[in-house]
């Protein structure tokens, strides 16, 4: 499964999108962290997160998205997060995660508001 | 012998039928089998694929604790999924070391984000994914029972 | 103790972590629960999709023989998934009354056209969608062993 | 998953098309059988049965599909099975199927081969 994982950055101007595939459990979160660290360090200060082929999470790369919110809150930057499943949604809602990251529908709604 | 007896007898020899029960080895990725498992069963129950998706991801994080945590010498979880008219109950079980469950500190996002250690969510997801949550644990074993109701 | 003596012990007491089991019970349809296991295991293994679906056809066989034929009390069938380096096996094991192995006949179809009887499949296509099969029945029950290489 | 079986009957002039959703076991096979019955009673000589949407059989499905077939074949008529699955095919040839009823690929195969 975790091989399974992949996922993909595209930079703009202002803004960078990863675009994710597979199981986001502690080796799926990892390689979401250093393609994040990466465009932080590089100066990208707004994240968009697609989730849209990533249906399954755990909480420990969930716990490593924490991370990344941190860095992107450090910098004062913005991170959205767009095609969530209910349920990861849900979850972001339970841990308080949408205090610090936009929740999107669709990766056109979260680039809109980005611009 | 009274009626009420014989039913009685009946009731207790009738057989439980209303059971699944996975056994799984401590490999990587085995907490997708299960959910796939328990997707299969809750199809079967008729749940709507929201609930089941939240039961699933609750069974996730029962196992990787139990993959992560129990230090079990057996090297495996046991999941049992028990069949109701209107709920489903999922039990996992490991014979690791068990921990102190009054210990355990709800996490709160605002600290974790300065925090070293930003882990610690799963048992308050679970929590929150599923409709009851019962823990024991002692050093046998940790056993996490947790229901969801059908709506 | 010497060396060897020791790395014997080892051995022994090695957990054996390269096995999924599964009890269902005997309710319609519940074989299509064991065959998403299946193919979760034989994914993780990273079988092909046509070696894992055969294996899911050869388990339903097996799975609906044991509701079907093995009458047995306790309404369970058990499926171990043993996973090898090069092979998948799957055990189908029930408690029922069990059946006389040589008595069972290789159906034909042009036989089978005509007679009423149309039945009498489920095993021959087990022994022709797996690479191995070996049954052993009694009046304790039936277990079949069936394994499937991944090339 | 039984109750989730499906089937819609498409009649020509001189065949009809059985078109099968979800698992041919006994329920899904008894109900192709009283379809087939029925059509074979109005005197239709040529079946076709797409299977495009059943992925899962079980022999005693296939053992009421016998059944269907002897009927076709006691009135000198034609079956053609179409969107096999390469195991319901390699099944269908296993049990020597394929002596009696016609495989096709597609339904327009199928029908082309009636004409
Ligand atoms: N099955 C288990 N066996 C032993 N300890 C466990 C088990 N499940 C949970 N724990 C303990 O409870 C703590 C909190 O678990 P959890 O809320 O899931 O967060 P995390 O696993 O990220 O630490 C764990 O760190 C561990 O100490
Ligand atoms: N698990 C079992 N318990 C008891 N009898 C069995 C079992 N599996 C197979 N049999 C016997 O073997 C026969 C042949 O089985 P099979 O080839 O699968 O065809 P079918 O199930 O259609 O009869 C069955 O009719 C039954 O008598």
């Amino acid at each position: 499964m975790s091989d399974l994982f992949n996922l993909t950055v595209e930079e703009h101007a202002d803004y960078a999108i990863i675009r994710t595939e597979g199981y986001v459990n502690n080796l799926g979160g990892e390689r979401i962290g250093e393609a994040a660290d990466q465009l932080i360090e590089q100066g990208v200060k707004k994240l968009v997160l697609n989730f849209e082929k990533s249906n399954v999470v755990n909480s420990i790369g969930i716990s490593i998205l924490i991370e990344v919110i941190e860095k992107v809150v450090d910098v004062d930057g913005r991170i959205c997060f767009c095609f969530l499943t209910k349920t990861i949604e849900k979850t972001f809602n339970i841990m308080g995660l949408t205090q610090y990251a936009e929740i999107y529908e669709t990766e056109a709604d979260a680039r809109a508001s980005l611009a | 012998m009274s009626e009420s007896h014989l039913s009685e007898a009946k009731r207790v020899t009738r057989p439980v039928v209303n059971e699944v029960e996975l056994i799984i080895p401590m490999l990587p990725d085995m907490e997708i089998t299960a959910t796939q498992t328990a997707c299969s069963v809750a199809q079967y129950m008729k749940f709507d694929p929201d609930r089941i998706d939240e039961v699933k991801m609750a069974l996730v994080e029962a196992i990787i604790n139990a993959f992560e945590h129990s230090k079990s010498q057996d090297g495996k979880v046991r999941i049992k999924f028990v069949i109701a008219d209107d709920s489903l109950t999922v039990v996992i079980q490991d014979h690791g070391k068990g921990f102190e469950i009054n210990s355990i500190e709800k996490p709160d996002i605002t600290q974790k984000l300065k925090a070293e250690y930003k882990r610690g969510w799963g048992l308050m997801l679970i929590e929150n994914l599923m409709d009851t949550v019962y823990i024991e644990s002692s050093e046998h074993g940790t056993t996490l029972v947790m229901s969801k109701n059908r709506v």
